[in-house]
């Protein structure tokens, strides 16, 4: 990611323009036909018998037991009590990261001095702490926060540290011949560099976040709608059990989409958002 | 240990001085499953309200997330099997049980060990060196599937135990990913497809108890009287539990997703009050003996 | 045509190396300090005011060796990292190849970019208990659990450094005709692999997160499962050397990442320092 | 590799126009263009900044379609990327593999076509030689400076042996004196190998020091605005030719036309 | 702003020395360069790619300090960035705030010194107009081509009034009528408002016609190969000036130390 996905983005800009409207309806419209046949499939398959029809219920089953869910409230407490968490979670490590990020990303010692404990601890897979989270907190929303707030802020400090990193040291020096001060570096050159790689970190942490929030719920019981799939799931209800991983599952789309409209907003003037207009 | 340390003053949230008229609050961690079906009517009925008990039922998807919960005075008590607790007494964690929740059937199955219909297996001896799968390793029931066994003549030690939680147990053993599985709750419409070879909680040894409702060690000691209280709302639970089937029935619907015809079918448990210490024994005694704890818990201080 | 003044790369290399010892002492000290530090505070705590759920770092260092230097290094450890290495090589070549492919096929990307969307926002655990019924409870179905969640980030990186080649770059192969199965290899795989290798980078921490995942489920040996045995047991220090086996199999897979990564982006990473430097 | 029908017209373009569809509306970069060039002719084009000189030289490299008009090659219309032509691009920074070597990046066109291995060698040496470079094959892209790098992509065209050269302002980066090297270098290659090259530069002194002719673009939308004979002495020498009274003449003449186009004026 | 002291030496610049440490060993970029600059001067600065100009420059900008040797401006050590100078970067490109927009990215380093609003407008009005870029005020730096970026920049440094003015190539990317436009107008603010201006540029001409004295360095590391003052009258226009016989004369002599200095002759 960082920096590489930054290239990526310069690259998209340059691609040739698209042929307008009508080639964005035909690929929207290639898109449904793809969700048409994946349903269509999953329709057929436990219909014709490839898959027991007890283990995988035909789409229709399914959505129709989705439908009825979203008029029940259990359902929608459970929601509420995953994004809850999730956002929480999110929000306490995008916090954390930026400010230590800032401060580790500015200090040449700090930075070399935190890189040994920075590279052991990030890679410890969240899910290895369920088991302190549950001892720490038993089955409650602290046991799930734990494990996001761990899982994503490694993602959003790491994306800060690139980006501090990544402050041209052109513009660096054209601040400093201007006379700005320190405060006035970080805020017009520092952070506007690293808002970008900020940005990918939260779209990053908040899909890391929200697989976390579920499988704590899933098996630590935390309440949410990870627990209300281990519960139909023990009761043999896989229709429901279905039903709730679509929602997850649209959960997690509906964020990505929220997540890049902010991007959009935010950097209007950065290269992967400004299309065509680049030459 | 420092355990308690962890927990500071008890959890309890309301004044623990209740002693008066006043209610106290309190929590209890529960798994959503027919076992604690007297515990969910006991509160449906009030006897926990007469208690001047508030009761807060807290659902967990397991002991192990109980336990910590009751250490740390989350939980003021908890639901969860003999042998989990012996486990973690066995590790020095202050656990004290005030009470029954479910003990084995008499005459049927509400826990069986089950085969395809046309498996070669025919009794529990022929469990050697097959594949067999259980809900938790280390726990209940392969402890009491490995002293069936050996029972039968046939020799736990080369049974291999799968992890495999109750509802995917049916799947596995039809796919043949296992060759024998534990199921609960066993119910007669499966005998179309599946065949018992052992009910393993019967069969090891008879009435035998298999969950209680455990607390702090702290708490029994500072609060006897509000221990005293939650054991005889559960008693009088346990009693209208064991006395009235189609109650229970009807509250095991409210709060699980098993269908109506699966609870109808349900071989309820046993609700009974008092505590069947022999049969405990001899479960610690097999768990010493397969490894799963390595001493008996001193009964005094185990049972209240 | 004269001669160029010599490049800086040359004359470094000719240039005196300074201050070796003390180099070589302070990167040690930058390397080790804090670690040492942390150990050091923690020891201290634990002794001064030891916790049942926080043993210090001594009783989990002799627990460690105890726990994972025997039959359970067999048993567990091995089968383990072997799935998690067989899954993770059939995630980048079944995640580049088709990546590939979607990223040169207009039509097959708009056809799938929303199921691929949809599918990567589903978190990977609440598949575990489908797949158990797909599939089965085997290896092949841990191995497909990570590969499940894995592949995302390497596809969907793929895809995007496939499409994002630069278009002078393009038009240069195309001028000079450069074209089939010569353009992947000169010119698209490589384009494509600094988006490829940040995928992969990636998709290493969620593929040791679904390995411990698809071991909680349904399992009776592997490290997940060990370490959910330990908790429930209360085993804390087996646990605690659990976890740390993870980080240290994290720790080790990033740095084979690394040692790759130096050998397949060695220009990439060479010309991201060129441009920073001045 | 010198051409074999060089009093042909080698290259005709006839009422190119192209129009660039962008989200904002369509920008019309080029109107109308039309010239013949013949085979083995050294043409420069100027003409101000965004007049659409480069979008003129990708039409004719059959890396775009044109919005109406022709582009033929030889007879041919040119519908793709055409045989034998070698195209330096403006981004020549961008034009280079940056996970190739120097060498590797110039001999990449000559292995890709099939050209063996023994000759491939000798004609790399002799490109790289050529521009400078015989002591850096090894550097990657990154490693050198922009002129140098402008160098490699002039030595990959000159490898190739086109017949036919498009250079996109291809000494924009190097130093005064390198330059010079170079315009003489690319009217030896044209000299000895007969190849017809197409020039665009914004140095007006270069261009009336390199080319035949000279064309003059007109602002955008573009038509040529002029199309001037260069009638120096086939044999130049940057000293003299340039320090000649017909040489600042013409210099002033295509100084003027620019001037005259930049402020809107169309012939 | 003009200067109030035109008569002291503004700069001075004594035996500086540069040393890049590099993890692969030191390179010397600068070995040893003295001169002297008046108050009021404007100084040109010549020599082969990688003499290590910009070095001097950011040495002089207080961006970093020297191996050895002493700067001094108005008679007090550089030790950081000083008040009241600009510089115009090499990198034209990347000095420019991609995420402020043209005008803001003029304004910014005034409001940062706190210059009044009112006043600060009518000096990034009138900058962005000398220029030439008052249409597009509300572009993105991205939006704009390269010699329309770099006069971004040019124009950046002349609303910030400063006193000493460095220029490291910054006409390279524009075309040759707005090069024009552009060394006139340098030549005119220079007048105007007395300010000391050190002009790195690699075009010869340029730097005759631009400069009172050229100075020329020599192959790296670097020391001064030449100090050359221009006796060319103080009006000049690029007609008439550039075809004067004394500037043919300077010319030649600058492009003749320039290919000693390539060939690594040193004084
Ligand atoms: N991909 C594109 N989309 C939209 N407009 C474009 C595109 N490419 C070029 N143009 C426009 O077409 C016109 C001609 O561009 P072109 O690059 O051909 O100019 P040029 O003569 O090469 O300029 P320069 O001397 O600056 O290289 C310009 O106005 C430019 O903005
Ligand atoms: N940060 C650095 N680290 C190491 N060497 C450097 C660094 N910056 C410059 N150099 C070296 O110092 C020498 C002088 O560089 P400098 O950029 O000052 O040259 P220049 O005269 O500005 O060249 P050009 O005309 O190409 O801009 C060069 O050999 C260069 O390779
Ligand atoms: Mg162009
Ligand atoms: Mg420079």
């Amino acid at each position: 990611m960082n920096a590489q996905e930054q290239g990526r983005r310069r690259g998209r800009s340059a691609a040739k323009p698209r042929s307008a409207a009508t080639g964005r309806a035909l690929d929207a419209g290639l898109g449904v036909l793809g969700v048409v046949l994946f349903l269509l499939v999953w329709e057929l398959v436990p219909r014709i018998g490839l898959v027991d029809a007890r283990f995988l219920p035909p789409v229709s089953q399914v959505l129709g037991k989705f439908f009825t869910l979203l008029v029940t409230p259990r359902f929608w407490t459970s929601v509420g009590e995953t994004m809850t968490a999730w956002a929480l979670g999110l929000l306490i490590s995008v916090v954390a990261a930026i400010v230590l990020g800032l401060v580790i990303g500015l200090s040449p010692f700090l930075r070399r001095a935190t890189r040994t404990t920075i590279e052991f601890l990030r890679p410890i897979p969240s899910v290895a702490l369920i088991p302190v989270a549950v001892l720490l907190f038993g089955a409650r929303i602290e046991s799930t926060l734990l494990l996001i707030v761990y899982a994503s802020f490694w993602q959003v400090l790491l994306q800060v540290l690139y980006g501090v990193a990544d402050v041209d040291p052109v513009a660096e020096d054209t601040a400093r011949s201007y006379r700005f001060s320190w405060l006035q570096r970080v805020r017009h050159v520092v952070w506007p560099t690293m808002l970008p790689y900020l940005l990918t970190g939260i779209r990053l942490a908040s899909a890391v976040g929200l697989i976390l929030a579920i499988t704590g719920e899933l098996i630590i019981g935390a309440p949410g709608l990870g627990y209300e799939i281990a519960l139909n799931q023990q009761g043999g209800q896989l229709d429901e059990m279905y039903a709730l991983i679509l929602a997850t599952g649209l959960i997690g789309v509906i964020i990505n989409i929220a997540v890049r409209a902010v991007e959009r907003r935010a950097l209007a003037w950065h290269p992967s958002v400004r299309g065509e207009a680049a030459v | 240990s420092g355990a308690a340390d962890s927990g500071g003053s008890t959890g309890t949230a309301g004044a623990t001085g209740g002693a008066g008229g006043g209610t106290t609050d309190i929590t209890v961690g529960v798994l959503p499953v027919p076992d604690t079906a007297a515990m969910y009517l006991g509160v449906d009925q009030g006897f926990f309200k007469d208690e001047g008990l508030n009761v807060t039922l807290q659902p967990t998807t397991g002991g192990a997330a109980a336990v910590p919960g009751v250490v740390s005075g989350e939980y003021d008590f908890a639901f969860g099997n003999y042998l989990s607790g012996m486990v973690a007494v066995d590790q020095g964690l202050p656990l004290q049980y005030v009470t029954n929740a479910t003990a084995a059937t008499k005459t049927d199955g509400f826990q069986a060990v089950v085969v395809p219909k046309d498996s070669d297996i025919k009794s529990p001896k022929d469990l050697t060196g097959k594949r067999v799968s259980v809900n938790n390793l280390s726990n209940i029931n392969d402890t009491t599937i490995r002293g069936v066994v050996d029972a039968d003549g046939g020799d736990s030690s080369k049974i291999e135990f799968v992890e495999v939680a109750f509802p995917d147990a049916q799947a596995a053993i039809l796919n043949k990913q296992v060759d024998a599985g534990t199921v609960n709750p066993w119910v007669k419409s499966m005998e179309s497809d599946f065949r018992v070879i052992t009910y393993n909680f019967t069969d090891f040894t008879p009435d035998l108890d298999i969950a209680g409702f455990f607390t702090n060690t702290k708490t029994v000691s500072e609060n006897p009287d509000l221990v005293k209280k939650f054991q005889t709302a559960m008693n009088k639970s346990l009693e209208f539990a064991q006395a009235n089937p189609d109650k229970v029935r009807a509250i095991i619907l409210t709060y699980t997703k098993l269908t109506k015809e699966t609870v109808d079918e349900l071989d309820l448990p046993v609700f009974r009050t008092e505590v069947n210490k022999d049969s405990l024994k001899t479960l610690a005694d097999a768990a010493v003996k397969y490894g799963t704890i390595k001493k008996v818990p001193d009964w005094s201080t185990f049972l209240w | 045509m004269s001669a160029d003044s010599p490049t800086t790369t040359v004359r470094e290399l000719r240039a005196t190396r300074g201050g070796g010892w003390r180099r070589v002492l302070t990167d040690t000290g930058y390397f080790i300090g804090l670690p040492i530090i942390i150990l050091v505070i923690w020891s201290v705590v634990s002794a001064v005011s030891p916790s049942f759920y926080f043993p210090g770092p001594i009783q989990i260092g002799t627990t460690f060796v105890e726990t994972w230097f025997g039959e359970r290094f067999f048993v567990d450890f091995l089968p383990s990292v072997g799935r998690l290495l067989l899954g993770l090589v059939l995630t980048i070549i079944l995640g580049v190849v088709l990546g590939v492919i979607i990223g040169s096929v207009r039509w097959l990307r708009a056809l799938t970019e929303p199921l691929f969307e949809f599918f990567r926002a589903v978190p990977p655990p609440v598949l575990v208990p489908v797949l158990m019924l797909l599939i089965g409870i085997n290896d092949g179905m841990r191995i497909v659990v990570i590969i499940s969640g894995a592949i995302w980030p390497v596809l969907l990186n793929t895809v995007e450094g496939v499409r994002a080649v630069d278009p002078v770059l393009r038009e240069t192969a195309r001028t000079y005709r450069i074209t089939g199965f010569a353009r992947y290899v000169h010119l698209v795989l490589p384009a494509a692999s600094p988006q490829i290798m940040a995928g992969i980078r990636q998709c290493l921490s969620i593929a040791l997160i679904l390995m411990v995942i698809s071991e909680m489920f349904g399992a009776s040996s592997g490290l997940g499962f060990t370490i959910v045995l330990f908790q429930r047991s209360f085993a804390i220090a087996q646990m605690w050397s659990g976890i740390f086996l993870l980080g240290f199999i994290g720790i080790a897979l990033s740095l084979l990442f690394e040692l790759a990564e130096r050998r397949v982006l060695g220009w990439y990473l060479g010309q991201r320092k060129a441009n920073r430097a001045q | 590799m010198p051409s074999d029908d060089t009093n042909a017209a080698a290259l005709s373009v006839r009422g190119l126009r192209k129009v660039y569809p962008t989200p904002a509306g369509d920008v019309e970069a080029v109107r109308d263009l039309t010239f013949d060039v013949a085979a083995g002719q050294l043409v420069c084009i100027v003409g101000p900044s965004g007049a659409g000189k480069t979008t003129l030289l990708k039409c004719i490299a059959g890396l775009m379609p044109p919005t109406s008009g022709t582009v033929e090659l030889g007879g041919a219309p040119v519908t793709g990327p055409p045989k034998a032509m070698a195209v330096v691009f403006q981004e020549y920074g961008r034009s280079l593999f940056p996970w190739k070597s120097v060498r590797d990046n110039v001999e990449l066109p000559l292995k890709v076509n099939g050209v063996p291995k023994a000759e491939r060698q000798r004609r790399v040496d002799d490109a790289l030689a050529a521009v400078g470079l015989d002591h850096v094959p090894q550097s990657f892209p990154w490693q050198l400076s922009g002129g140098m790098q402008q160098r490699v992509a002039i030595a990959r065209a000159v490898a190739y042996q086109p017949k036919v050269l498009l250079m996109d302002e291809p000494f924009a980066a190097v130093d005064a004196q390198t330059r010079a090297d170079l315009e003489d270098l690319i009217r030896t290659i044209w000299k000895d190998l007969g190849i017809t090259v197409l020039f665009v530069t914004h140095d007006i002194d270069e261009s009336v020091y390199l080319g035949e002719r000279v064309i003059i673009l007109s602002n955008s939308p573009t038509v040529v605005q002029e199309d001037l004979t260069i009638d120096l002495p086939a044999e130049r020498d940057q000293l003299g030719t340039r320090s000649s009274a017909r040489f600042a003449e013409l210099r002033a003449h295509v100084y003027e036309q620019i001037q005259r186009a930049k402020q809107g004026s169309r012939p």
